[in-house]
């Protein structure tokens, strides 16, 4: 323990350490601080495929922040508008297809586990004739989606104000359209709202002149 | 004065350095007396009294204490500033009476720091027990934070407050510590091998008395004391300015500053002299502080005293002068109004009683200073309460008039922090030189006529 | 390093003087003096100069006084300038305390550990003191045997007349080489040492790497929330207090939101014809702010399937889902405006029922949009986003 | 080292030139007062109460000695003793401005102050309770400039005071302080009669302890290059150094605290004061005036070597001096001048005559200080027990 050939090594392997301290410290949040927050929800639902490929609008399933303070989960039955046809991916339901018609059979009805999820939540499942139909053993379940974004209780935010004076959704949320799984991409604190409040009250939205208070009671109140 | 031809030793009773050493480290070596055992218990005591009573209001909430709406500042900022006041003295005595020379400083300097230590210490308690929730005073602090970063007030003077009274902490506690370190290896020296002698030893950071370090030692002794002095004429500076950047009447006063750096100075005089006086007979150490400390020290409280009064009667004056209808009714409901009585203690304390200190054979006296330093202290309590609380209870709007009264909790609060002060003094008493050898030694000299022969350059 | 020195020892401060004086004379080579106080006017007897630490006490002083400054502008004019009391931003004059704290909290504290570093003192370092009593009355001289001219007797000599009560000769190792390397077995000693706090320090920053790894899929770490979760539930969350799990309830069937009338029709093509007969569009084809909204409605709720222009070629119908008749040729351009209002609010064959997601006048300004989209003038697709 | 050697030291062409000043300032200042007769009477009183207090300020300086026996300065305490004579001269010369021109202060003027509000001021400023105030403070101050220099020339070398001179200077303390507060309220503050200021005479108390220290430096380094070589030594240098920068640091102290809280409070009539001083072509004097007093005065003496040097002390010290001039100026002039300053025939005439007049009156001040002997002063070098011993 005493030859210097060990007081070299350690002290190349404590410079790495630090290197690899120096570049973890980047993704390192102060405490309370969700960037970058992306939990694993209950059902794998993905916003690159709806959002993305499909191109649905967000107002489409979150039309709530049109006209109240949250955003707002779809419920079930918004999912159920498509998906009491789409059961399974694309891709799994034309394989059916094409081994029925080889079979000279009906195409089987396929549930995804995912999809089955959902159909779970509401008591529903496939009957006899592998249609979807109320299970009465089912009970109801909702889904418990876990929230990404979430704002400490003191503080008041609302988006309809925001829509409404036309704040894109991805201003705050990201490119959500991108993400398979939704990630929290500021910080949330009050410094990155108000900053924007700040640069909205000075240059406007889309041109427009806008009011972004700054006052204190705006949000706390 | 006027003998002043001939001035007296320093240290009485013919001392050399060995005996100096032996006489100063004696307390840490004997085993406690009966005094200080009961000094000790008496004091601690009355810490967990206040121990205890800090706990409850912590845990049920500040509504515990007596104030309301129109006085929301009282007994906490009182206690808060008369403890800081008390600080002062000791930073006086260790630097301004430093870079003035003045050589009677050695024997009560290393005392008086602790003193501020410990009255420091006492006084930043008040503040953080306001905040209701103590375990948030870091809030204070200005640190990226993720509010937004939200900062600190910096145009408030109760955020001056917070810096003033931290750096004034650590500045005192270096210089402390600083003057401490050769006799730490002095004591460590003669300490019997065990865990005292390894601490004694860690702290005195391998001191060898080098006369290399000596000589940095020495010009670093006086960066301090140059750096403390302004500091302790801001940090009581920054305390006025908790009031006087107010627009109350008996707050917003531009000569608060320096009225207050007096008063401070004051009360700290008059704290040091009370500690002094006990602690030279019950650690019997009469041939160190002599009447040759006591003196100064009582003139030091008479000026200071007489300042603080003129102060008093600058602002009666101005407040008449000034035209302005609520100041003069501020002065005259201070003097006349339902807390009268505090103003006459105040006036009587700290300006009439003092007054005695013109006349040497009361200086002389050592039971009649003790009375008076006691007084002071009271006195200068009282002030602080004045000031506060007889501008708050009458404020603008009549009908928000009001009386305020402390609680049991309050007073429990204030015996507590008295509690705290005495029982770190009676530890420091009994575990550090509570004198500075190396500095006595360097003034055992002085006034025995045996001078040094001249040394050829 | 060692060097051969000559240590005299002195009871007086005089006698110390004097030989200082003495040796000096003598152009003898003093190391050091040990005391145990700082002896006045010994530095000029010494001729010493002055240290330097006053440089590190005024550029501590003047870096904190700056920082401070620097802070408080930074923080109260351009990172979070806020209004107190109709203050400016900068706010000078009230700047000016914390800014001389500042300083003299920096100049204090640079200034002492300036000292510890020149002086090598640190805690838990070992005394040891060059003769004993230098810590309490004795004094000591220490004259450096430079070279081999050095007589060791005559300087013996001239400072027992000085009155040294005790002069001998000694090897004094020094205890930092310039190269800060100690000799021999402390030598050993000290690499040891040094390498358990490297190995020490290695594991630390090693845990610390593993222990700060982000897992993202967790939120967090809070401190002191204190009000950031009530104890409330919040609308999304579970609630164990419902059959249902759920805090926000679904309203009683039947109720009918605020401004909403009831619609009597049932799901079926028969009552489509008839609504097609009784209901009309509140809406005119003029009115550029339905028209506007429609485009909106149509471009976020049914563009998915029916695509931008109405041809039923949506990204939705492209990847296998039914595909929707086109809107702008065929029936639908024949069908009466309030048989389109039944459609979009019960749905038909694979379309679903859009009453849950659209208001009954964003339906309306939809079939105006589907209006617009079948006259050839209007634009084919909408590029406006919500 | 005889008296008139103190005295000839001065070059007759130093004295001649003294002369010249005084005499070509006491015409411009003649001439002003026919060309700017407003401006007259607002110059002579800067210069009266700048002259009493140097005056006032040697005596402090010789009352501070006796009572903390600090006696490293008493190799040219013949400076301060000179400084405090020159108080029973420009007393008198600044009561007769004071009683001539009481006329020219607003609150003569009928109406001025309010009838409900300002019943204490109205009795406080009755012109006759002024004129009766104003010379029993000048008076008083008098009496104590005489007793005192006197007790102090004819104290026993190289011993400390008397018992009575003690005494004397610390009564001296205790009603300098009573009357030199409420003079500088009665002649200064009451300038502008809506405002006041709780810290205004510790703010000028801070003027003439650092201008008055100017004034001994000045001397002391010009002594020590004629009669006072030996007496004056680097080590006094040093200490005056020292204590110039902690006055100039105390002044600085006190200015800020009253600007800092009235700019804080921003009450109107508070800061009307001060935002006259502020404004428009005032505004440079305003912040040269901490320039001078303060931050030159700082920095130049920071550094060890600089408080060592005679030539720097010099420069500073007629800075400092120069920077109470300018203080007094800002105190007095921007309420009788209105909006803007004026530097005219009567500024310069008035300065003038002060440093000339103030100059010859020193020297013949300092002529009648008896000085030490330097076997006397060769005590001096030691600290105070070595002195004890000394043979008398």
């Amino acid at each position: 323990m005493s030859r210097p050939i060990v007081t070299v090594v350690l002290v190349v392997g404590l410079a790495f350490a630090l290197l690899a301290l120096g570049f973890g410290a980047g993704s390192v949040h102060l405490p309370a601080n969700r960037q970058d927050y992306e939990p694993v929800q209950p059902l794998a639902f993905s916003h690159r495929l709806h959002a993305g490929e499909l191109n649905i609008a967000c107002l489409h399933c979150h039309g709530a922040a049109e006209k109240s303070r949250h955003a707002g989960i779809p419920a079930a039955s918004t999912c159920m508008n498509c998906h009491k046809l789409v059961t399974a991916p694309m891709a799994a339901v034309r394989a059916e297809d094409e081994l029925a018609q080889k079979e000279k059979r009906q195409p089987r009805r396929i549930v995804s586990p995912e999809l089955q999820k959902l159909y779970d939540s509401l008591g529903l499942s496939l009957n006899e004739k592998r249609e979807l139909a109320p299970d009465p053993r089912k009970p109801l379940r909702p889904i418990p989606w876990i929230k990404v974004y979430s704002l400490p209780d003191f503080a008041y935010f609302d988006h309809r104000a925001h829509v409404r004076v036309g704040v894109a959704c991805e201003k705050c949320h990201g490119a959500v359209e991108t993400m398979e799984r939704v990630r929290q991409i500021g910080d949330l604190s009050m410094g990155w709202c108000v900053n924007c409040h700040r640069t909205a009250d000075r240059e406007g939205i889309n041109g427009a002149q806008v009011h972004a208070s700054t006052d204190c009671d705006i949000c706390h109140h | 004065m006027a003998e002043a031809h001939h001035p007296p030793p320093l240290v009485a009773g013919n001392k050399s350095s060995a005996d100096v050493t032996r006489d100063i480290c004696a307390p840490l070596e004997r085993g406690p007396t009966g005094w200080w055992w009961s000094a000790f218990l008496t004091s601690a005591s009355v810490l967990a009294l206040g121990a205890a009573a800090v706990a409850y209001q912590v845990a049920t909430g500040i509504g515990t204490w007596g104030l309301n709406r129109t006085v929301g500042w009282a007994f906490d900022i009182t206690n808060f500033v008369f403890w800081i006041g008390i600080g002062h003295a000791g930073t006086l005595i260790s630097a301004i009476l430093f870079l003035f020379r003045q050589q009677w400083r050695t024997s009560v300097n290393r005392s008086a720091e602790a003193m501020t230590i410990f009255a420091v210490m006492c006084a930043g308690l008040f503040p953080l027990i306001h905040m209701g929730r103590p375990w948030l005073a870091y809030w204070v602090v200005p640190y990226p934070n993720f509010r937004g970063p939200l900062w600190v007030n910096f145009r408030s003077a109760l955020m001056w407050d917070v810096f003033a009274i931290s750096t004034y902490f650590t500045i005192s506690l270096v210089f402390w510590y600083v003057g401490l370190i050769p006799d730490l290896a002095t004591a460590s020296a003669r300490a019997r091998p065990g865990w005292r002698r390894r601490l004694l030893e860690f702290f005195s950071l391998g001191w060898n008395g080098s006369y290399r370090t000596w000589h940095r030692y020495e010009l670093v002794y006086l960066l301090l004391a140059g750096l403390a002095t302004p500091l302790v004429v801001s940090v009581h500076t920054v305390v006025s300015f908790d009031f006087a950047t107010a627009v109350l009447p008996g707050w917003h006063t531009t000569v608060l500053p320096p009225y207050f750096v007096a008063g401070a100075i004051f009360s700290g005089m008059a704290m040091v002299l009370t500690l002094m006086l006990v602690a030279r007979k019950v650690m019997g150490l009469e041939d160190y502080i002599t009447q040759r400390h006591i003196d100064p020290m009582c003139k030091l409280t008479l000026l200071t005293g007489s300042i603080v009064g003129l102060a008093y009667l600058v602002e009666l004056f101005t407040a008449l002068y000034s035209g302005n209808a609520y100041e003069q009714f501020a002065a005259m409901n201070r003097l006349w109004g339902p807390y009268g009585w505090c103003y006459w203690v105040m006036i009587g304390c700290n300006v009439a009683v003092p007054q005695l200190l013109w006349f040497p054979r009361i200086r002389r006296a050592l039971p009649a200073v003790f009375v008076i330093s006691v007084l002071v202290n009271v006195g200068m309590w009282f002030e602080r309460f004045v000031i506060i609380v007889t501008s708050l209870h009458r404020d603008f709007l009549p009908s928000s008039w009001t009386m305020y009264l402390p609680t049991s909790v309050e007073l429990a609060t204030l015996a507590g922090s008295f509690g705290l002060f005495f029982t770190c003094f009676l530890l420091f008493c009994r575990f550090l030189p509570m004198i500075a050898m190396g500095e006595v030694k360097g003034v055992l000299e002085h006034g025995r006529g045996n001078v040094a022969e001249e040394v050829a350059p | 390093m060692s060097k051969r020195t000559l240590v005299a020892v002195f009871e007086h401060e005089a006698d110390l003087m004097r030989a200082v004086a003495a040796v000096r004379a003598a152009d003898l080579k003093i190391d050091d003096v040990y005391a145990p106080y700082a002896v006045h006017g010994l530095d000029r007897a010494l001729g010493w100069r002055p240290s330097r630490l006053g440089w590190a006490c005024a550029l501590g002083g003047m870096s904190g006084a700056i920082f401070m400054l620097w802070l408080q502008w930074w923080t109260s004019a351009v990172s979070w300038p806020l209004n107190v009391g109709g203050k400016p931003w900068n706010s000078l004059p009230a700047f000016v305390p914390v800014a001389f704290e500042g300083m003299v909290l920096a100049a204090g504290l640079t200034t002492v550990f300036a000292l510890l570093a020149v002086a090598r003192l640190r805690p838990g370092k070992k005394t040891r003191p060059i003769v004993p009593g230098v810590a309490d009355d004795r004094f000591a001289l220490v004259l450096e045997e430079a070279d081999a001219a050095f007589d060791a007797a005559a300087a013996s000599k001239l400072l027992r007349n000085c009155r040294a009560v005790e002069v001998s000769e000694r090897v004094l190792e020094d205890e930092f080489s310039p190269l800060g390397a100690p000799a021999g077995a402390a030598r050993t000693r000290l690499r040891r040492r040094l390498n358990y706090l490297l190995l020490l320090l290695l594991a630390v920053v090693v845990a610390m790497v593993f222990l700060t790894l982000p897992d993202p899929s967790r939120p967090n770490r809070e401190f002191f929330p204190d009000m950031a979760h009530s104890p409330a539930y919040s609308s999304a969350s579970a609630n164990p207090n419902f059959p249902d799990g759920k805090t926000l309830q679904s309203p009683v069937p039947g109720v009918l939101t605020q401004g909403q009338s009831p619609l009597h029709y049932d799901a079926t093509d028969a009552e489509a014809l008839r609504a097609g007969r009784e209901l009309r569009n509140p809406f005119s084809a003029k009115d550029a702010k339905a028209g506007a909204r429609g485009a909106l409605v149509f471009q976020t709720y049914c563009t998915p399937c029916h695509g931008g222009g109405g041809l039923g070629d949506g990204a939705v119908a492209l990847r296998g889902y039914p595909a929707p008749p086109s809107l702008v040729t065929g029936d639908t351009t024949k069908m009466p405006d309030g048989q389109l209002f039944h459609i979009i609010t019960y749905g038909r064959v694979n379309m679903p029922a859009q009453s849950g997601l659209l208001s009954p006048e964003d339906r309306w300004a939809a079939i105006l949009h589907i209006r617009s989209l079948q006259t050839p003038t209007a634009p084919k697709s909408i590029e406006a986003k919500p | 080292m005889n008296r008139e050697a103190v005295y000839s030291c001065a070059s007759p062409k130093a004295v001649r030139l003294l002369w010249a000043s005084a005499l070509l300032g006491g015409l411009a200042l003649a001439l002003g007062g026919v060309l700017q007769p407003q401006r007259l009477w607002p110059n002579l009183l800067l210069l009266g109460f700048l002259a009493v207090g140097f005056g006032l300020g040697g005596l402090l300086q010789i009352a501070f000695r006796d009572l903390t026996g600090a006696r490293w300065s008493d190799g040219f305490r013949c400076v301060r003793e000179a400084l405090g004579a020159t108080l029973p001269w420009t007393a008198p010369i600044l009561a007769a401005i004071l009683i001539a021109g009481v006329a020219s202060y607003p609150w003569y003027r009928p109406g001025m102050l309010a009838e409900e509000t300002d019943w204490f001021k109205r009795g406080w400023l009755e012109p006759e309770f002024f004129t009766v105030r104003a010379i029993s403070y000048l008076a008083i101050w008098m009496i104590f400039a005489l007793a005192m220099v006197r007790a102090s020339r004819r104290e026993a070398a190289p011993g400390g005071p008397t018992r009575a001179g003690v005494r004397l200077s610390a009564a001296f303390l205790v009603v300098f302080s009573l009357t030199f507060w409420l003079a500088g309220t009665d002649w200064i503050m009451s300038l502008e009669p809506h405002w006041c200021s709780t810290a205004f005479a510790v703010y000028n108390f801070g003027g003439i302890l650092s201008s008055s220290l100017a004034a001994i430096t000045l001397a002391a380094v010009w002594l020590q290059r004629g009669p006072l070589k030996n007496a004056v030594t680097r080590e006094h240098l040093r200490d005056l150094g020292t204590l110039l920068l902690g006055f100039s640091c105390f002044w600085m102290y006190i200015w800020f605290c009253q600007y800092m809280l009235i700019w804080y409070t921003n009450v109107p009539e508070e800061a009307a004061y001060y935002a006259s001083r502020t404004h428009g072509l005032w505004a440079p004097l305003f912040y040269a005036n901490v320039a001078i007093n303060w931050a030159i005065p700082f920095a130049v003496l920071l550094p060890r070597a600089s408080k060592e040097s005679g030539g720097i002390l010099v420069k500073v010290s007629l800075l400092v001096l120069a920077g109470r001039w300018l203080d007094v100026y800002l105190m007095i002039l921007p309420s009788t001048n209105g909006d803007a300053p004026a530097i005219g025939f009567c500024e310069l005439g008035a300065f003038a005559l002060g440093v000339g007049a103030g100059g010859l009156l020193f020297l013949q001040a300092l002529r009648k200080s008896r000085q030490l002997s330097t076997r006397e002063l060769s005590c001096h070098a030691g600290d105070a027990p070595v002195c004890a011993e000394a043979p008398r």
